[in-house]
């Protein structure tokens, strides 16, 4: 059962860290944004962003996964026109496994920086803007720094969820072997078929040093950033 | 460089109305707790939206509510040192200092180095704030604020937390500032003998008002508005030239108001300063006093006298072309026959005038006493 | 019982219910969730199933009273195409499917776990089209899921089982698996080890009864003896 | 479509907020806890503790739910000893599900609370402690009141995660109709049966206006906290 | 109450190592920035667990690391004012304030009203901290460490960011806490003024250690230790009794120093008070001076000379059995022939005691001068 992985279970493993790795990625700087026009900003239609950050949570993930589809697929308005216009296409794609994910996520990324921006002293960005620093400026060098155990905590939530997302990706891009078949998805598959549990049990192990890595990686930066912060 | 203050503002259970000029130099902004200092001064630095009103630093318009208009504080150029430090926690002492420059795009040069030892912070330089001591956040935002190169000064009790030695080494760079750099300084302040040394002018606040505000000078020899600004800092400023440092320590002056010795001033021959003297410190005889170890006595003609409701009574005295002031109880001002006109002789010792009592004129140079009394 | 039997499933129930007066609770989820929950002791009296293999697993596991399980129903398997009044095709050895895909993909159900995945995968090798399909065969969690995608125009072409093309306003059957193709596709029911009274046995026996396969029928299921 | 509920509507929504409310509620003190471990104190095994934390997390729902299913299960070691010693069953009974939804619901609590714990400046406790507080009392003085907005984003994040919660619940203790069928397994029933969509989409409007009440609740409640210790 | 303090502890690039006694009354704590007032209070407080110490309060053991055994903070019953006033931003300025009572088990009674009035915050009361003005919460967080009812009151510079005038009304209330309640407190200050006036003892930190230690009156009167507590506060204090408050609003007292007469001092006759003379504020004479405004003429005796190494001396007098220090520059006292021995007349006038310089005795009842001067 410990034998080395199979080509079969390293395609699944490089695509969900492929996957997992840009949802975070690509969903932090709106992350960020919303997180900052939540906590910061008054403006009408707040709390429909909120409702709306939030509706992935609530949703059961196949309705979302089926939203994303009619929205994103090749016939849905919005992949229709990403297609004519950028050439990018999530149907059957890893991207839209990426897109999935990173929307399934984004709810636990908002809310954890949400919480950091809070957190900060506006006092400290009154004393940035004395010194010169115009707002994109105050936002790069204090705000950004203060909040980066925030981001650190939103983005490992996300990594997390990226990584054990399956019912909105596998009802959007379906499961295609190499090209959409995530780790979950294997490890679902592997359910479905009577005796198929050691094999889901290998993936499952697989998944959860992976995620545990991830995990671990980010305790150490946060600390060292505590550390920093904190004093000496 | 004169900066025209207008402003109103309202907070619940408390409103700013103020409306003065401040002329070149430090204008100090006295008064007690609570009476809106650090709010006006906020509203300078642009960290405060007031409801209404008008800043105009040198013709630099800052805010003016009529015309809708408010520069955003980072391109007011305010130096500001807060009453409370706020230090980034986030960088080292060292990148707290140069964040201002960093914008005002400078480095790290022989400025910094100087202001590093003025306020011996240097062993501080990579730490973070975090765990510093309340006066080493004190000086580091001080540094911070002086570093970031800004064309006005805004200083909340910037020493308040130091003590007196560490003052007397920051007030002499400061009146540097006021003259040689020319900075125009607000500088909150509740030691009368900081404001006295160092502002031109004073802004006397109570609860949101202007209660009086004019020249130092002026305000301090007024035996009307001394009350007000505290019996014990009660005081008027001779202005003198250095003349000659003698051998034993003393340097002597002459001014208008006649010769006078003070303890070493660390000023050349020639300089213009002013030198002010407290009323508690001034004593007046009849006769010229044979030996007593005062040094200066000085004729004089009582011009004033104001009876306190305690015990005491204060006199303006004309020395010279000058005024004088000095605090006597009513019982001397009795037996001593007091009145306006009467000519008496101000006994003042050359040890009484302390250090930070002596400072370069507002626009002449800055002197310093030295060490040792 | 499995998922896809639900508006059958409870218009029998409800039958039931008025003619005995008797509750019935169903609890519908994937057949290998039911499996594995009655395996761990779920309190199931009646299993209805949509794979013969985990059947066999509850079976095995000994909790179905023995002889009391039966196939009950069947059902076909389709290909079906969105768009407008596709043309329809026989499907047999000589079907050109790549050529009808045009580069687009092939709906089905996970090919290795849900059984219509797994009859369809049999069907298009017992063809010999599997090898011309494989790489464009994206594979959905469930029959409904790989419809939708059809049915949304994802896929130009899906395999499904003929009760659930049959309701989707969006799709269109264009052919029909020969039943030759893929192992016979039952849903079987077992009475279990649980189940105690008189009322279980009287559903059970409900199940194959007129009104029950009136109602399955109308859901375009195959009746089984 | 918009009538009235059914009753089997009523069921479902009335079950999922019971589900939702009890595996929120008791979740918090346990959540409390374990951040407050991972933020202030430092023990053998605290990383251990946190991977355990971010499990749920990262595995597939499915997964989670047949591991429940195994160890709280009839079965299941501790499901049996818990029935044997304090005649508390999980399996098959909503109390299963609050159980699923708070154990996937977990993670996102932890952090929340977590990130609110790390911003409170012990100082504070200190100045409580000099004035006769003990640990127990500056905690619930000064600790609780000041972390009280991540409590709230903790705890609305995990009552929308249980709202929406359905692999893990639907694996651990099936979809039984009045007790165990939650909204999201009843959108996953109706879902499955061909013309079940106008129905499923009923149910999901129905969880969404229930969740995003109490999400505007929260926000409100977290407003009027931010208020009252911002100024005035 | 007696207070021991042993202490060490390191930090990277400072080093805390102290021993000493507080007696019973107010110990002030003296030193410049960074020289560990703070950390030394904080171990106090046990806020900080010293590397090793043993702090004894009255025979209550607060720590003794050889035994292991600290107690915690909460248990140590000490009222702390913090540098930084840590006010309890979720809890309005009377739930701050009643916080400690609460646990001590003490409502809001007459002692809170007599607090909130002394420090001017009742129009504070139901406002949030978060808002308040420096001085502000300063005054609150006096108020919650005083209402906590604490066995002992550690006092970080409580009153460094007030004005004159609020300090003069606080000031005696401190008084009559060390006397009345008989409070040991921890007085850290840059204030020498107010540490003459408050403190029994003064230590006298620089990097962590002890420089000197010993009761206010001999540190301050001592021309050794004087400068290093800096010159302008160097002064002796007097001690005296309560005579007749006269209608001029002037108080007479005698002491064994002889005769004085003092602004009104708010005591009734036959009290002791102490009384503090800036060195710099004694003229000498060697004659009797004639008609000065100064009402008080001491007959006194060089006892020793100090020579600076500015232009200034300090001159210790002995006027009758106590020591009474003067500053005159080294000009005069060659001028005056000053040496030990020589008889000369100490000249003091009446408003140079400033209304801070005279206090209760350490067990004296507290006495306070009027308004006006
Ligand atoms: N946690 C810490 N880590 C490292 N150094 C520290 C720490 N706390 C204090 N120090 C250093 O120890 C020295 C003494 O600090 P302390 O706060 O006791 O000074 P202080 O006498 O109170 O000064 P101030 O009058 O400026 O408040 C300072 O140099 C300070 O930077
Ligand atoms: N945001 C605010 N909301 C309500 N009241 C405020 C606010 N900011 C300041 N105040 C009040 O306005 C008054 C003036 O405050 P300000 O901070 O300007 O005083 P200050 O003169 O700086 O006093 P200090 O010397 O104590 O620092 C105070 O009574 C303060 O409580
Ligand atoms: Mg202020
Ligand atoms: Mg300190």
């Amino acid at each position: 059962m410990f034998e080395a992985l199979t080509p079969d279970e390293w395609r699944a493993v490089a695509l969900s860290l492929r996957v997992s790795f840009w949802a975070t990625a690509l969903s932090l700087p709106f992350g960020l944004l919303t997180a900052f026009a939540l906590a910061r900003w008054r403006f009408p239609g707040q709390q429909v962003l909120n409702g709306l950050v939030h509706l992935p949570l609530i949703l059961p993930p196949v309705v979302t996964g089926y939203l994303l589809l009619l929205t994103f697929g090749k016939a849905g308005t919005v992949g229709a026109a990403l297609d004519r216009w950028f050439g990018v296409s999530f149907a059957f794609h890893w991207t839209g496994a990426a897109l999935a994910a990173a929307i399934m996520a984004f709810p636990l990324m908002v809310r954890a920086i949400r919480l950091a921006v809070e957190a900060v002293d506006p006092k400290l960005e009154d004393a940035a803007a004395t010194l010169g620093a115009s707002r994109p400026w105050v936002f790069a060098t204090v705000t950004l720094p203060l909040i980066l155990p925030g981001i650190l905590a939103g983005a490992i939530l996300a990594f997390a969820k990226a990584m054990g997302e399956f019912g909105a990706t596998i009802t959007f891009v379906s499961n295609i072997p190499g090209k959409t078949q995530t780790l979950p998805s294997a490890i679902y598959t592997f359910l479905q078929v009577p005796g198929g549990e050691p094999q889901a049990i290998r993936l499952v192990l697989i998944a959860v040093a992976v995620a545990l890595t991830a995990l671990f990686l980010s305790e150490w930066v946060s600390r060292a950033i505590a550390r920093r912060i904190g004093a000496a | 460089m004169t900066l025209e203050i207008r402003l109103a503002h309202r907070f619940k259970g408390f409103s700013l109305d103020v409306d003065f000029t401040a002329p070149p130099g430090v204008t100090a902004i006295f008064g007690r707790s609570g009476s809106g200092k650090t709010t006006l001064i906020n509203a300078v630095a642009g960290l405060l939206r007031p409801d209404r009103g008008r800043i105009v630093a040198e013709g630099r318009m800052l805010l003016d509510s009529d015309r809708g208009l408010c520069l955003p504080p980072h391109r007011r150029r305010v130096g500001y040192v807060f009453q409370d430090a706020r230090l980034f926690p986030h960088l080292s002492v060292r990148q707290n200092l140069l964040y201002g420059r960093w914008f005002a795009k400078l480095g790290a040069g022989a400025e910094f180095d100087r202001i590093i030892d003025l306020l011996d912070i240097a062993p501080l330089l990579d730490r973070r704030p975090g765990a510093l001591s309340g006066g080493e956040k004190a000086r580091v935002g001080l540094g911070r604020a002086i570093l970031s190169n800004p064309a006005l000064l805004l200083m909340d009790e910037p020493l308040a937390a130091l003590d007196e030695a560490r003052k007397a080494e920051i007030l002499p760079y400061l009146e540097r500032l006021r003259d040689e750099v020319r900075l125009p300084i607000l500088y909150v302040s509740h030691a009368m003998a900081e404001v006295a040394r160092l502002a031109t002018t004073v802004v006397l606040l109570e609860a949101g008002r202007v209660l009086a505000s004019g020249p130092t000078l002026e305000l301090l020899a007024d035996p009307a508005t001394a009350p007000a600004l505290g019996l014990r800092d009660a005081g008027a400023l001779l202005t003198a030239r250095v003349i000659a440092h003698e051998s034993d320590g003393l340097t002597r002056l002459e001014g208008p108001a006649g010769p006078l010795w003070l303890p070493h001033i660390d000023a050349p021959a020639g300089k213009a300063v002013r030198v002010r003297v407290l009323a508690q410190d001034v004593m007046l005889a009849l006769d010229p006093p044979g030996a007593v170890s005062a040094l200066n006595i000085l004729p004089a003609t009582v011009h004033a006298l104001r009876m306190g409701e305690g015990p005491g009574a204060l006199v303006q005295l004309q020395v010279g072309p000058e005024m004088l002031l000095a605090r006597v109880t009513r019982r001397s001002a009795a037996a001593l026959g007091l009145q306006p006109g009467r000519e008496v002789f101000a006994v003042l010792k050359a040890v009484s005038v302390a250090q930070e009592n002596v400072g370069g004129g507002p626009s002449g140079p800055m002197a310093r006493q030295g060490p040792g009394g | 019982a499995a998922a896809s039997l639900k508006t059958a499933l409870d218009g029998v129930a409800a039958d039931f219910q008025a003619a005995t007066g008797h509750q019935v609770t169903i609890s519908y989820a994937g057949s290998n969730q039911l499996a594995k929950q009655i395996i761990a002791g779920a309190p199931a009296d009646i299993f209805l199933s949509a794979s013969t293999s985990w059947m066999d697993e509850v079976e095995k596991a000994g909790l179905v009273v023995p002889d009391s399980r039966a196939d009950l129903l069947g059902n076909q398997l389709v290909l079906v195409a969105g768009g407008n009044a596709p043309a329809p095709v026989t499907i047999g050895p000589e079907l050109d499917l790549a050529g009808l895909l045009a580069g687009g993909k092939l709906s089905m159900a996970l090919v290795n776990a849900v059984p219509a995945g797994q009859y369809g995968k049999e069907a298009l090798d017992t063809l010999g089209l599997w090898a011309s399909v494989e790489g464009a065969v994206a594979q959905s969690e469930n029959v409904r899921a790989a419809l939708a995608l059809v049915a949304t125009g994802e896929a130009p072409l899906g395999i499904v089982y003929a009760s659930d093309a049959l309701a989707e306003a969006n799709v269109t059957v264009i052919g029909t698996f020969p039943a030759d193709s893929h192992s016979p596709i039952t849903y079987p029911v077992a009475l279990l080890t649980g189940a105690a009274d008189e009322a279980d046995r009287a559903f059970f026996a409900a199940l194959s009864g007129d009104a029950a396969d009136a109602r399955f029928a109308a859901q375009g299921f195959a009746i089984l003896p």
